[in-house]
């Protein structure tokens, strides 16, 4: 193309793909990006601080609101957390329930991705099939937990409520209604040419790259990382299950693609498993009233739908935390956007930042 | 048939010729001047139509020729519009009065 | 098959055209593509070769530009020269390719090699089939261009870089003269084809002093490229090239190429008495003077490389002694055994990664295959009885010895004793004695590089019995046929002792050299002493690099730098004296360009409305 | 003469490519003064449609609205400056330019003034793209060559000439 | 009829039914872009297993359209400051006004046309060129770097893309002889020019569809990447203008593929008791719907990739195309 | 191309299929008994215990007690029990800490209001959203 003057474009902080209050200022010569530096914090609510003047119970509704695409997860680590420092054994039953909403939240969160992504590549139809089917998994979380994103369903020691009537029945009978549309979305998106045209070799990062940029989740595993911590670090309940890791060797947003795509259907394996082996039993271990969290410190790390969600606390022994903090995998993987940027085309800008799966909630925390 | 007579495109063609001479030789932007230039073609070519029709000896020739003039109008426009292009480049300015590298 | 003969040349084209355009990709399959289109080339010329023994000189040719009553033309011949060669060429081209397989294995640039011996063999089979002087000097100059890209392959390599540069002067030197004895002969007869220029020659049109003049010119041209004296100093050069390249170029083919030219133009030179002698005289000297070069020469392939020179002098001493047969036989012959020289000894080479013959020795119980086939070349070359060498270099001592010139037939008899003896020198020092290097790694070349050497090795033997003295003269007679009256005879009788002179005097060289280098009975510095003159003299090719330098080349650049000193101060000066002026006078007048280009039409417009005004109003179309 | 449709035309259509010209030497900003020169352009068109030109008219539409003007807007929008175009030259220059023009145009004009051309029935406008291309493609099928080659020239001419900085500016 | 008037001596009644017909087929064509918006958007909530619009006008939304145009009618009509005013607001007019002005030679059945002149294809390609110029000026004039980038990407693609698309049309040209429509239909009286240039006819929908910048070739407007493009700066009825514009020139691309490869109004054999109007419609239809389909199905091609596309695929195919026509024509012309 | 048609025989097929939206205005949403909806207060269950007020993550609950009318009553009843819904989560903590389940969630989510004032409700207004009342908490 000829080439222009340098010219400094503001994509966002209210842009159709920023997918939230995000900013990249560019500046681009002609269609090419020569620095992209990103500017965040507009959605800043300052969680972690908030934290320490708050009861351990009352942080759980907040976390919901960190990655708010697959709250359950984040509730997870900071009950997993505080149970850790305060060595509870949680019953069965209610790792069951956690590990399947938490599965239901990757499948929902991949959903959201999915159809966001086409529609930030330009397809509209996909954004709506997946959410038709991610209103399932909303509507099983809503019976379970009484809402629909912000859940506040786990609590240190098991669960809000057990499962309602019937509502196991239902989590099966997803499983293979899920398989089913999952085959029309490689049909109508994954051969499609234009679609493999605008990501096949874009926003490539080598293996290395995205370990020094400490990249988690399918944006690791796409070059080829063989890492998943409910693998390689089994949490709750996992390695009660067979499942498998998917990578990619190649590094790209299309890599990232197949993925998120396989780990839906892993997903709907450990589904179908934990619905079978679902045990009878208690809910909540035994707890006490205010929850006082012994001395000392302690970090746990999970794997959410993004990568690796990590808590940290440090008490007192008080009712509150001295500190909290999570490492959010959104707000690292987004670290490598200025390195894949510069030099790009300027319409492969929302494909690479598509690509990443950030949730700006979880990256301004 | 009272049509329109021949010396009416005539004056039209020149009073267009006029006010491109003019662009073309007083206004300091290079793309203005090249319209200018268009614009003088455009003033022949209807001079070349208007004979074709009303001439001596009416025939298709004219407009055949005033479809080879249009033909080069719009190679002068690619080119003109390169050079001006490179030029931008390297001197980072778009009027003629400061193009005068020929003069050194 | 003979109207089709213009392919034969086309084959190896093509074959360059193709390692051209995708040889990058091919990488080493690229010479089978090679082999297999000179292997065509090779099946098409022995078919020719068959044809014409039973069919007369076949010639077609096209027209392709007319210049006044002058009509150019392109085309091809058949005769008996040329088919011979045809087969010579594109066999010798064949072999080498075979054998390159084996010796430039692990060279990066391997298509690029077989698409330059592509381009060489298509230039040498062009030239030879040339049916005019126009078309050969054409080809000519291709061949030139085919050995600079050969001989600098490893341009990489310093010396490489400049041997191919002085190879391409050196003979360019000779085309120059060719190229004028060309255009003298064109003046002369205003044609350039040969049959015309012959029917000229033989009618006594020309006269006799520019007729030795322009035979003169053109011999300059063999000289050059057969790298005779005084232009011989790029042969042994040229052996930076890689060795099969030194078998095809400097043993049958480019340096053929000069000895073809006399050959070809043999009417010609006869009509000159003192061009035969000059071309006789120059062609013995060389003999002589190369051999005894060689004699002293420590790297095998510069040994080989006088051996050339020598024996195209003795090829050049054959047709400037009328011995027309002599000369193309022993041509022949020579490809042969010597092509087999070049390749056993870049066998040699390949085995031991030396060029150095002091650092070789009792090579012969390594090398089970070599050792016997440098043998058989090398008893070839000394003319042991009963191979090929022995019955080529016979006939022409034959040819010597009738034509009265004993001057010159004891130049060849020497030249024949210091032959066997450098041969068998280099031939012992190689294979005889204790090894002088540790020889452990030494390994016999690989099968496809001694397939071509057995096939030469069989040739060298065989070939000498298309012409001898007992068994008929075949050869001869063919190639004089329809000609005998301007060609000669078929076959030269002479004394029987001259053949048994030319044995013993082989023999006497052998066992000389067998004394020195394999028995070491007698010094090995014996008959030349290491450090006399006389060995310094040879040593260093009797100064002729050296002379060249000071003579030639200080010359020039004096007379360079005086011309340097008249243009900068006499010519430059009165240059600057008028640029200055110009200059001055530009600056006034540059005043005047604002360099605007508006300006200036503003300027043309004015004028050019007062012009119309003026008109308009003098009533000019107004009436 | 009477007052016909044609001439209304005429008059109307000339009327606008004048405007546009005149608005093209008194507007200040370069992006209006081509803006203007579009509507000269389809007013000439007209112009030919009145000339039972109509071929030639639609060419002229398709290349000068069509494609000069966009890429003489690109080259506006690409090089940046100022968007203001004001007159170069010195006033008294100008007032012998225009005095020039005057000239030109009076004495052109009465070249023009008693021209009388006697107006002979003409086909042309019957089946006018036919009788282009028949001609074009018999007569003046050389020119017709040359004019593709010269255009493959200026399109290959256009491009390296756009394209070459950017590998010098690589270099430095 | 319609002819009759155009060759008679001009006078004022003959200019009133002229005009009246005019306003006539205004009304029609902006019958058909309320119409077809609300066409379209209820196929595409269908596709996607929603139901489109539903609350004005009935169970079908039939007023949907018309609120929505009555809606940006009386929203307030912003002007950015910085921006170029004269041309912010020439802009609109220069992309609308063609957009109605090649509906003039479109014949839609054999009497209902208002010009019938020589050159209609070349006539409706170089009108439809203008439109171009105001969508750049749109883009220039709203001094925003969306839309700037947008106007450009927008004559970039459109000029682009207009190369193929006239290629495309040659082989038709040659098969028919003549630039005229209304004879390029009456050569389909037998077969249609789908069967026999189909490679033309798929360059031709690819081609159109990018000149009407529809997925997937809405770059010029991307909403994901340009916010909106050209128009990204304009609100309330200039805004209109330019959708109005869009889809005009939707109807008569529709109307024109219809012409040109379906054989506009003739019917299939047998079947011609039918009305000229209604075969047209439905044919009409039937490409107006392939239109919508495409744009659920697909995602947006990248600039670069789109222009590749053009010049690297399609150009070379449709010349290709007029060769393969050329020959064969002629070798039928052989026996 | 292959990928382009299956694409559009996936939408063609589609095109006739269920539609899966609600038709919501018109009909109620369908929605569980545990969905948390704005709390419904039962005044005279509550004994100002405060413990919603201190479980609040959010403060958003402000309640004041007088002294029981009844002399012969221990304890204490609601005076003022206000929501501020501008900054209520709707976490269900508050509901789940009462020990008397005086207050509970219900179905109602249609929160929007012309003015931030509406969304400050007060003790009558809370007594008076009764409908849809999770089972388990119906009276």
């Amino acid at each position: 193309m000829l080439r222009t003057e340098e010219m400094l474009l503001n994509v966002g902080p209210q842009h159709p793909s920023t997918h939230g209050v995000f900013r990249l200022v560019i500046k681009i010569d002609g269609e090419i990006i020569k620095e992209a530096t990103p500017v965040i914090g507009y959605l800043h609510r300052g969680t972690e601080k908030l934290a320490e003047n708050l009861q351990y119970t009352q942080i759980i509704p907040y976390t919901d609101r960190l990655d708010y695409l697959a709250a359950m997860t984040n509730n997870y680590v900071l009950c997993h957390a505080v149970e850790t420092m305060m060595a509870i054994e949680v019953p069965d039953r209610a790792e069951y329930l956690r590990v399947i909403a938490m599965e239901l939240g990757r499948v929902a969160s991949h959903l959201v991705w999915w159809g966001t992504y086409l529609l930030d590549i330009g397809a509209t139809s996909p954004f709506l099939y997946a959410f038709r089917e991610r209103e399932m998994i909303v509507n099983l979380l809503t019976e379970l937990s009484g809402a629909r994103l912000t859940f506040n369903y786990m609590r240190v020691g098991g669960v809000k409520w057990d499962a309602p009537e019937g509502w196991i029945e239902k989590v099966a009978e997803f499983v293979p209604y899920m398989r089913e549309q999952l085959a029309g979305y490689h049909e109508l998106v994954t051969g499609n040419e234009i679609f493999v045209n605008r990501v096949k070799g874009v926003g490539i990062y080598t293996k290395e790259e995205a370990l020094q940029y400490s990249l988690s989740g399918a944006n690791l595993r796409c070059t080829g990382v063989k890492w998943d911590l409910r693998k390689n670090e089994p949490y709750s309940i996992y390695d009660r299950f067979t499942f498998d890791v998917p990578t990619r060797e190649e590094g790209d947003a299309f890599s990232r693609y197949h993925c998120r795509m396989e780990e839906i259907e892993e997903s709907l394996k450990i589904l179908e498993q934990a619905v079978v082996q679902f045990p009878e039993g208690p809910i909540l271990a035994k707890v006490p009233k205010i929850i006082k969290v012994p001395k000392g410190e302690a970090f746990v790390r999970i794997e959410s739908p993004r990568g690796e969600i990590g808590c940290y606390i440090a008490s007192e022994g008080k009712k509150e935390p001295y500190r909290l903090k999570f490492r959010r995998p959104s707000f690292y993987n987004l670290q490598i956007l200025p390195k894949l940027l510069e030099g790009e085309n300027m319409a492969n800008l929302i494909t690479i930042l598509g690509a990443i799966d950030i949730v700006l909630g979880e990256v301004d925390g | 048939m009272t049509g329109v007579p021949l010396s009416a495109y005539l004056v039209l063609a020149l009073v267009l010729f006029c006010i491109g001479l003019y662009g073309a030789l007083t206004k300091r932007n290079a793309v203005i001047v090249l319209i200018s230039i268009e614009l003088m073609l455009n003033a022949a070519n209807i001079n070349l139509v208007a004979f074709s029709k009303l001439g001596v000896t009416p025939s298709i020739t004219g407009q055949v020729f005033s479809l080879f003039t249009i033909t080069i109008a719009a190679a002068e426009a690619a080119v003109g519009l390169a050079i001006l292009m490179s030029l931008y480049r390297n001197r980072k300015t778009v009027n003629v009065d400061e193009m005068d590298i020929m003069k050194h | 098959m003979m109207e089709n003969a213009w392919l034969i040349p086309i084959f190896p084209l093509v074959a360059f055209l193709v390692l051209l355009l995708v040889g990058g990709r091919l990488r080493e399959r690229g010479a089978y593509i090679g082999i297999i289109f000179t292997l065509a080339s090779f099946m098409l010329s022995l078919l020719t070769l068959m044809e014409r023994f039973s069919a007369p000189t076949y010639k077609k040719t096209l027209e392709w530009l007319t210049l006044g009553g002058t009509q150019l033309t392109a085309g091809f011949e058949i005769n008996q020269l040329n088919a011979l060669m045809l087969v010579i060429v594109s066999l010798v081209s064949l072999l080498v390719q075979i054998y390159s397989l084996g010796y430039m294995k692990g060279e990066g640039r391997f298509s690029t090699f077989y698409a330059y011996l592509g381009f060489f063999t298509f230039a040498m089979l062009g030239l030879v089939m040339a049916p005019n002087l126009v078309q050969l000097y054409f080809f000519w100059e291709l061949v030139g261009v085919g050995s600079f890209l050969l001989i600098g392959f490893y341009f990489y390599k310093q010396e490489a870089k400049a041997a191919a540069k002085k190879a391409f002067i050196m003979t360019r030197i000779g085309d120059v003269g060719l190229l004028i004895g060309i255009i003298l002969l064109f003046w002369e007869t205003g044609s350039f084809e040969y049959g015309e220029i012959f029917q000229a020659v033989q009618s006594g049109v020309i006269s006799d002093g520019s007729l030795t003049l322009i035979a003169i010119l053109i011999f300059v041209g063999a000289v050059g490229k057969s790298g005779q004296f005084p232009l011989h100093t790029w042969l042994p050069d040229a052996m930076e090239g890689p060795t099969p390249v030194s078998a095809l170029i400097h043993a049958a083919t480019m340096v053929a190429a000069g000895v073809y030219l006399v050959a070809t133009m043999f009417p010609l030179f006869l009509a000159s008495e003192a061009a035969m002698q000059a071309v006789a005289i120059t062609g013995g000297f060389t003999a002589i003077f190369a051999a005894s070069i060689a004699s002293v020469q420590k790297d095998v392939k510069r040994v080989l490389a006088y051996s050339t020179i020598s024996q195209l002098g003795f090829m050049m001493l054959a047709l400037g002694t009328a011995g027309y047969v002599a000369g193309v036989f022993h041509l022949m012959t020579h490809a042969f055994f010597k092509a087999l020289l070049f390749l056993a000894a870049g066998s040699v080479i390949h085995a031991i990664h030396t060029q150095d013959i002091e650092r070789m020795g009792g090579l012969w119980a390594r090398l089970k295959w070599t050792g016997p086939l440098f043998l058989v070349g090398t008893l070839a070359i000394s003319g042991f009885p009963l191979l090929s060498g022995f019955f080529s270099k016979d006939e022409i001592l034959m040819a010597a010895w009738t034509n009265g010139n004993y001057f010159l037939f004891i130049l060849a008899v020497i030249t024949s004793f210091l032959t066997a003896f450098y041969m068998f020198r280099l031939f012992f020092m190689i294979f005889a004695g204790e090894s002088r290097r540790q020889a452990k790694q030494v390994k016999e070349s690989p099968a496809i590089m001694l397939l071509p050497m057995l096939v030469l090795g069989v040739l060298a033997v065989i070939s000498g019995y298309i012409q001898t003295p007992w068994f008929g003269t075949f050869l001869g007679e063919w190639l004089v046929e329809g000609n005998e009256t301007v060609l000669g005879a078929a076959h030269s009788e002479g004394p029987a002792w001259v053949m048994i002179l030319a044995v013993s005097v082989a023999l006497a060289g052998i066992l000389l050299a067998y004394m020195k280098y394999a028995r070491t009975k007698l010094p090995r510095e014996g008959l030349v002493k290491e450090n006399s003159t006389l060995y310094r003299v040879l040593e260093n090719k009797y100064y002729m690099d050296e002379i060249y330098y000071f003579t030639i080349v200080q010359m020039i650049k004096g007379i360079s730098l005086f011309l340097s000193y008249m243009e900068r101060f006499i010519i430059g000066g009165l240059i600057s004296t008028v640029t200055g002026s110009i200059e001055g006078m530009g600056k006034i007048g540059s005043k005047l360009q604002s360099g605007q280009v508006q300006q200036y039409g503003m300027i043309a417009f004015l004028g050019l409305a007062v012009l119309l005004v003026i008109f308009a109003l003098t009533g000019g179309y107004l009436r | 003469m009477s007052v016909s449709g044609e001439l209304i035309a005429f008059f109307g259509l000339a009327l606008v490519a004048i405007l546009g010209g005149v608005l093209l030497i008194t507007l200040t900003k370069v992006v209006h003064m081509v803006i203007a020169l579009v509507f000269t352009f389809l007013s000439i068109a007209g112009i030919y449609l009145l000339l039972s030109a109509e071929f030639v008219a639609i060419v002229q539409i398709l290349i000068y609205s069509g494609a000069i003007t966009i890429v003489m807007l690109f080259g506006i929008m690409l090089t940046k400056h100022r968007e203001n175009d004001e007159p170069a030259k010195g006033g008294w220059q100008r007032f012998f330019l225009l005095l020039a023009i005057a000239g030109f145009a009076v004495a052109v004009y009465l070249g023009i003034y008693n021209l009388d051309i006697p107006v002979q029935p003409t086909a042309l406008h019957e089946e006018n793209t036919k009788q282009i291309g028949i001609e074009l493609f018999s007569k003046y099928v050389i020119p017709f060559e040359v004019m593709s080659v010269l255009l493959l020239v200026a399109l290959v001419g256009a491009i390296v000439l756009a394209k070459k900085d950017d590998e010098e500016g690589d270099r430095s | 009829m319609i002819k009759d008037l155009l060759h008679s001596a001009p006078s004022l009644l003959n200019f009133g039914i002229y005009f009246g017909l005019a306003v006539l087929l205004l009304f029609v064509v902006l019958g058909f872009v309320t119409y077809g918006i609300l066409s379209e958007r209820k196929i595409m909530g269908f596709m996607q297993l929603r139901i489109g619009p539903n609350q004005i006008g009935g169970k079908w939304g039939l007023l949907q359209t018309v609120a929505d145009v009555l809606k940006l009618l009386i929203k307030e009509d912003t002007i950015p400051k910085k921006a170029d005013r004269p041309l912010y607001i020439l802009a609109p007019v220069i992309a609308f006004a063609p957009a109605f002005m090649v509906l003039a030679t479109l014949p839609f059945t054999d009497a209902f046309q208002f010009a019938d002149i020589g050159v209609g294809l070349l006539y409706y390609v170089a009108i439809s060129g203008i439109s171009t110029i105001g969508i750049v000026t749109a883009g220039w004039a709203s001094n925003n770097k969306y839309s700037l980038i947008g106007g450009m990407r927008a004559a970039a693609q459109m000029i682009s893309y207009e190369i193929p698309l006239v290629m495309s049309l040659v082989g038709i040209v040659l098969l028919t002889g003549s630039l005229n429509l209304n004879d390029i239909v009456a050569a389909q009286e037998k077969v249609w020019f789908i069967f026999l240039q189909p490679i033309a006819f798929i360059i031709f929908m690819i081609a159109s569809v990018a000149e009407l910048n529809r997925v997937p070739f809405d770059l010029p407007e991307a909403e994901s990447e340009l916010v909106a493009g050209y128009h990204v700066e304009y609100s309330g009825f200039r805004w209109a203008f330019f959708m109005l514009s869009e889809y005009v020139y939707m109807f008569a691309m529709a109307t024109l593929t219809t012409v040109l490869f379906l054989g506009g109004w003739n019917s299939i054999p047998f079947l011609d008791f039918i009305p000229q109007a209604i075969w047209f419609g439905l044919k009409f239809s039937a490409v107006f719907y392939i239109l919508v389909w495409i744009r659920v199905t697909f995602p947006r091609l990248r600039a670069d990739q789109l222009m590749e596309f053009g010049w690297k695929v399609l150009l070379p195919v449709a010349l290709a195309n007029i060769f393969l026509t050329a020959i064969i024509k002629e070798i039928v012309n052989l026996f | 191309m292959l990928g382009l048609a299956k694409g559009l025989s996936y939408t063609l097929k589609n095109l006739t299929r269920k539609k899966v939206t609600y038709d919501y205005p018109n009909e109620p949403l369908p929605l569980p008994d545990r969905f948390r909806g704005i709390q419904k207060f039962y005044p005279e269950k509550c004994i100002v215990c405060n413990q919603c007020v201190t479980i609040c993550p959010t403060d958003c609950i402000q309640l004041t007690g007088k002294k029981h009318p009844d002399p012969s009553k221990k304890g204490k009843i609601i005076d003022t029990y206000d929501i501020n819904f501008e900054i209520c989560i709707l976490c269900d903590l508050c509901t789940e800490v009462c020990p008397t389940e005086a207050i509970v969630m219900t179905n109602q989510f249609e929160l929007a209001e012309y003015s931030r004032d509406h969304l400050f409700k007060n003790l009558e207004w809370l007594d008076e959203n009764d409908e849809n009342i999770r089972k388990v908490n119906k009276v």
